[in-house]
């Protein structure tokens, strides 16, 4: 459940969020999404693959 | 300076009073004006009346086609079509008295009147004027009309005229093939009138996917009722005993006679003669209004949603604008402009259809890699065992990714069905999510399932 | 070792016939046995047939409750309830058919007769032996009589017997208020038959959250049907015209007659002289496979699903077991046992009935933290347009996570309103992804958005 997960420290984030971030090797624990309750949407992804691709540190 | 009101809506359809209803909830203290009937267009002479009738005509036909097969006999010799056009009257009323009660229980105040804007602050109705921090313009259409098919609303009808027909026509034509158009045509024929369709472009309910418009044509056709697309109305001469049409299509021109023709053509934003150009809010070539990310106009504190917007023209586009509008207002934005996909269209004939996202076609022009699965109710229990097998659950989506693009519904309770697509699409969820969830069965929800695993290659019913 | 057989299922229901196809699309030889009609009780003497006469049912009382109002005459003297019958019967065997040409099509072998196990790789056929590297057991449940109330088909009848008759009955008790007693007592009713109802437990449905069933308890009633909860039958004499039931309950012994008795007190596993005890198989005290969590039984390469399973006695259930199973034997587990949560509970009278996940009271026996949030139908728009504004969509949800517990509908297509909820649940979605996403208008599922805008305080039209 998502209420579980987020106490577990386990990644709360929308399937498309995942699959992208797997395919871009984008790691996803830690971050904080801003989807319903801190989901990790695609979006978040999407951004920071940007920030890496303009040589950006990823934010913590 | 000091506001009587924090917001004062214009116009109380599915936009202005949903909007004014979530501005009380937000703390916001807001009136409504309106000149007619609260709930504007929707509530009383678009969306609820039609869907009425559209419920009685379907009795109506299921009554004589299935229920007479056991023996039960079905006699309409009485019917009276005055009897379906008041409970269509009744529904409308008892949702329009309901806004009235929604907004006194939100504390709403409710102006009577036609207002117009005198400032940007200022709407004035009448004699009196009111003032809001915020003016929201929700003054939503009207039926179009071209020069040559003018609206008399005896012979020549609007979708208004047709709501307030007490009684049938032998004949009518319907001119302008989108969703009202299709829904009048659905009724009238259930009914026994004979009905047909011109449409100027080469489909019928062009926002469709065009194989869920193939489905309906063919349940149209085969109940008699008359499609012409790519055809024009070239010119009406009206008669003793109604009208002659003159049509130029493919196959040349035909004149086509009825008693009654219906213009279902589009409709105009309610934007002119209420002061809106006059205070500075910058208008469309086509008379809609230009809005920001948070339906802001030009205008600093003037917000416009709903069908005065070049937006799709549905009522829960009106309403989702409303909202998002006032949470702007109310230093709460949360989300912004409504994106294109993600509004539901929905078609209440018999079959429904219903979709979102993009058509097949779209996909294609727009050069995307996708592919498409099409699951037939025909594999379905539920619609078996309620013997409604025409149609099926199409999904355009993206091989690669699996994630769904676009999903088109025809058949029993499409419009339903959608929902479970959209919420997939909004939340960002992929074809996994939909072909393992358990569902019920016999439910045609089980199309929407299978149609799932059809693009992943495991569809068990085909 | 070589067998003939990848896979030898035993018995073709919702179980075993789809398991069977997903076998074979997953590269397994299969083969399925059965002794009686393809498709298992579910499509020849269940869930199928059952949802024909219901909807017939409905098309009956809807012409003369609603159409009549119209000045059609809905003249029922000549009425045939073996047509009705008879379209049920079309309805089940066009879907048996459906079955032959699916497993044809995936190339599932088809071996008519009684099968028994002689070791855990061979099922015997009559003097024929097939061999299986895998035996999936699928053999369904029979309806549970008990002592003193033994089913005769004729005066006391089983659901088979009921589904089977051709003629109505002028009054029938029903023994068991659960979806099965409750879906006949609806088309009974609407048929015009009295019907009583005798529930041992004090809720009817008894897994459903008991404010939906009080709404439906309700419109019963209204409509004639006697339910009698908290009530045992404890003698049943047979008589000339019919039985004569003695019932016990708070209010004390009554004596209830009627031409027909109907018994549908729950179904036992097929588990007995198949020879599952003889090869190792652990069956329950009351007679239900023992398995792990890929449906594996005590024997290696022996699975057992569906019915003859403590699981919800449900086709769906049977199914994904099923297809669990299969994706187990195949080497590519993916899930493991279907968490009770997710799996939809439907009754398909009108109103309708759907639920899933925590009822209100088993969340408040957990000592969870919830709360609950009930939108009625009277403020959904397409509900009063169709005049079926009883019920409303409730759900328990954790008010800190604003995570979905439980969804229970009662009302207008409830079971299919249902998947959206439980997409939402499936999925870890949050009130915020229904309660934001725009819903077409005027839909049912208007209803569930507005449930979740409740729980959040933002209802509109309420
Ligand atoms: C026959 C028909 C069927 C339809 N069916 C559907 C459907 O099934 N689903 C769907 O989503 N959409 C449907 N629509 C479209 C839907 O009705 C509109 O999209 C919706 O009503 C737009 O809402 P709105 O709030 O923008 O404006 P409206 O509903 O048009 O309301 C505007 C209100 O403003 C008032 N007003 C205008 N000017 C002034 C003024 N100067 N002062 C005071 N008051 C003023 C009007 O009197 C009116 O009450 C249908 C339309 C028609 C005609
Ligand atoms: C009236 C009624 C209505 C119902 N409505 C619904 C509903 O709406 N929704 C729902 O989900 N569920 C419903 N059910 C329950 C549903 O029918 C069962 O849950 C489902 O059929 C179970 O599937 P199964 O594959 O386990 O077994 P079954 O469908 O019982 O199939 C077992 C098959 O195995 C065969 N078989 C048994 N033993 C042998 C043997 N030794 N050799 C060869 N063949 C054998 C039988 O002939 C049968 O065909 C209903 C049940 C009834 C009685």
């Amino acid at each position: 459940s998502p209420g579980e997960g987020r106490e577990e420290g386990r990644i709360y984030a929308s399937p498309r969020a995942r699959r992208l971030a797997e395919r871009e090797g984008v790691d996803l624990s830690g971050m904080k999404g801003s989807g319903p309750r801190g989901r990790i949407m695609e979006r978040d992804v999407r951004a920071v693959i940007e920030r890496r691709g303009r040589g950006v540190a990823p934010e913590g | 300076m000091s506001y009587q009101y924090d917001l004062v809506v214009l116009g109380s359809g599915p936009g202005g009073y949903v909007a004014a209803i979530r501005a009380s909830q937000l703390g916001l203290k807001a009136a409504v004006v309106e000149k007619d009937k609260l709930g504007g267009v929707c509530l009383n002479i678009g969306c609820i009346p039609s869907k009425a009738l559209i419920h009685m005509a379907t009795l109506y036909r299921q009554a004589q086609e299935t229920l007479s097969r056991t023996g039960v006999k079905v006699d309409t010799s009485g019917f009276d079509y005055e009897k379906v056009f008041s409970y269509s009257r009744q529904v409308a009323d008892r949702l329009s008295k309901g806004v009235q009660y929604l907004l006194k229980k939100n504390k709403v105040d409710v102006i009577t009147g036609e207002g117009v804007l005198e400032d940007p602050h200022t709407v004035r109705v009448g004699d009196a004027r009111y003032t809001g921090k915020f003016v929201l313009v929700a003054t939503g259409s009207s039926p179009r009309s071209i020069p040559g098919f003018e609206i008399d609303e005896l012979v020549v009808l609007s979708s208004t005229g047709a709501l307030m027909l007490k009684e049938l026509p032998t004949r009518i034509i319907i001119l302008g093939g989108g969703a009202i158009g299709m829904e009048f045509a659905y009724v009238f024929s259930s009914f026994g009138v004979q009905v047909t369709v011109v449409e100027m472009l080469d489909q019928v309910l062009p926002f469709m996917d065009h194989e869920v418009v193939e489905v309906l044509v063919k349940d149209f056709s085969k109940r008699g009722i008359t499609i012409l697309t790519s055809s024009k109305a070239t010119s009406l001469v009206k008669t003793e005993s109604g009208v002659v049409l003159t049509v130029e299509g493919a196959s040349g021109r035909q004149e086509l006679q009825a008693e009654k023709l219906l213009v279902s053509i589009g409709r105009a934003p309610n934007t002119r003669g209420i002061g809106l150009e006059e205070i500075g809010v910058q208008l469309d070539e086509r008379g809609f209004v230009k809005v920001g990310d948070y339906y802001q106009t030009a205008v600093e504190g003037v917000y416009a949603i709903g069908d005065i917007l070049p937006t799709p023209q549905l009522a829960h586009v009106a309403s989702k604008e409303g909202e998002i509008a006032v949470l702007h207002m109310a230093g709460r934005p949360k989300e912004k402009v409504l994106p294109q996909e993600e509004i539901p269209s929905a078609v209440y004939t018999e079959p429904q259809v219903a979709g979102f996202g993009l058509t097949e076609k779209e996909a294609k022009e727009k050069g995307l890699s996708y592919k498409t699965a099409v699951f037939p109710f025909r594999g379905v229990g539920k619609a078996v065992a309620v013997g409604e097998v025409d149609g099926f659950v199409k999904l355009v989506y993206d091989p690669e990714t699996e994630e769904i693009l676009g999903a088109f519904i025809v058949g029993p309770e499409a419009t339903e069905l959608v929902h479970e697509l959209l919420l997939a699409k909004r939340s960002e969820l992929l074809l996994d999510d939909i072909s393992h969830m358990v569902h019920a069965h016999p439910t045609l929800s089980e199309g929407v399932m299978e149609a799932a695993r059809m693009a992943q290659g495991w569809a068990i019913h085909v």
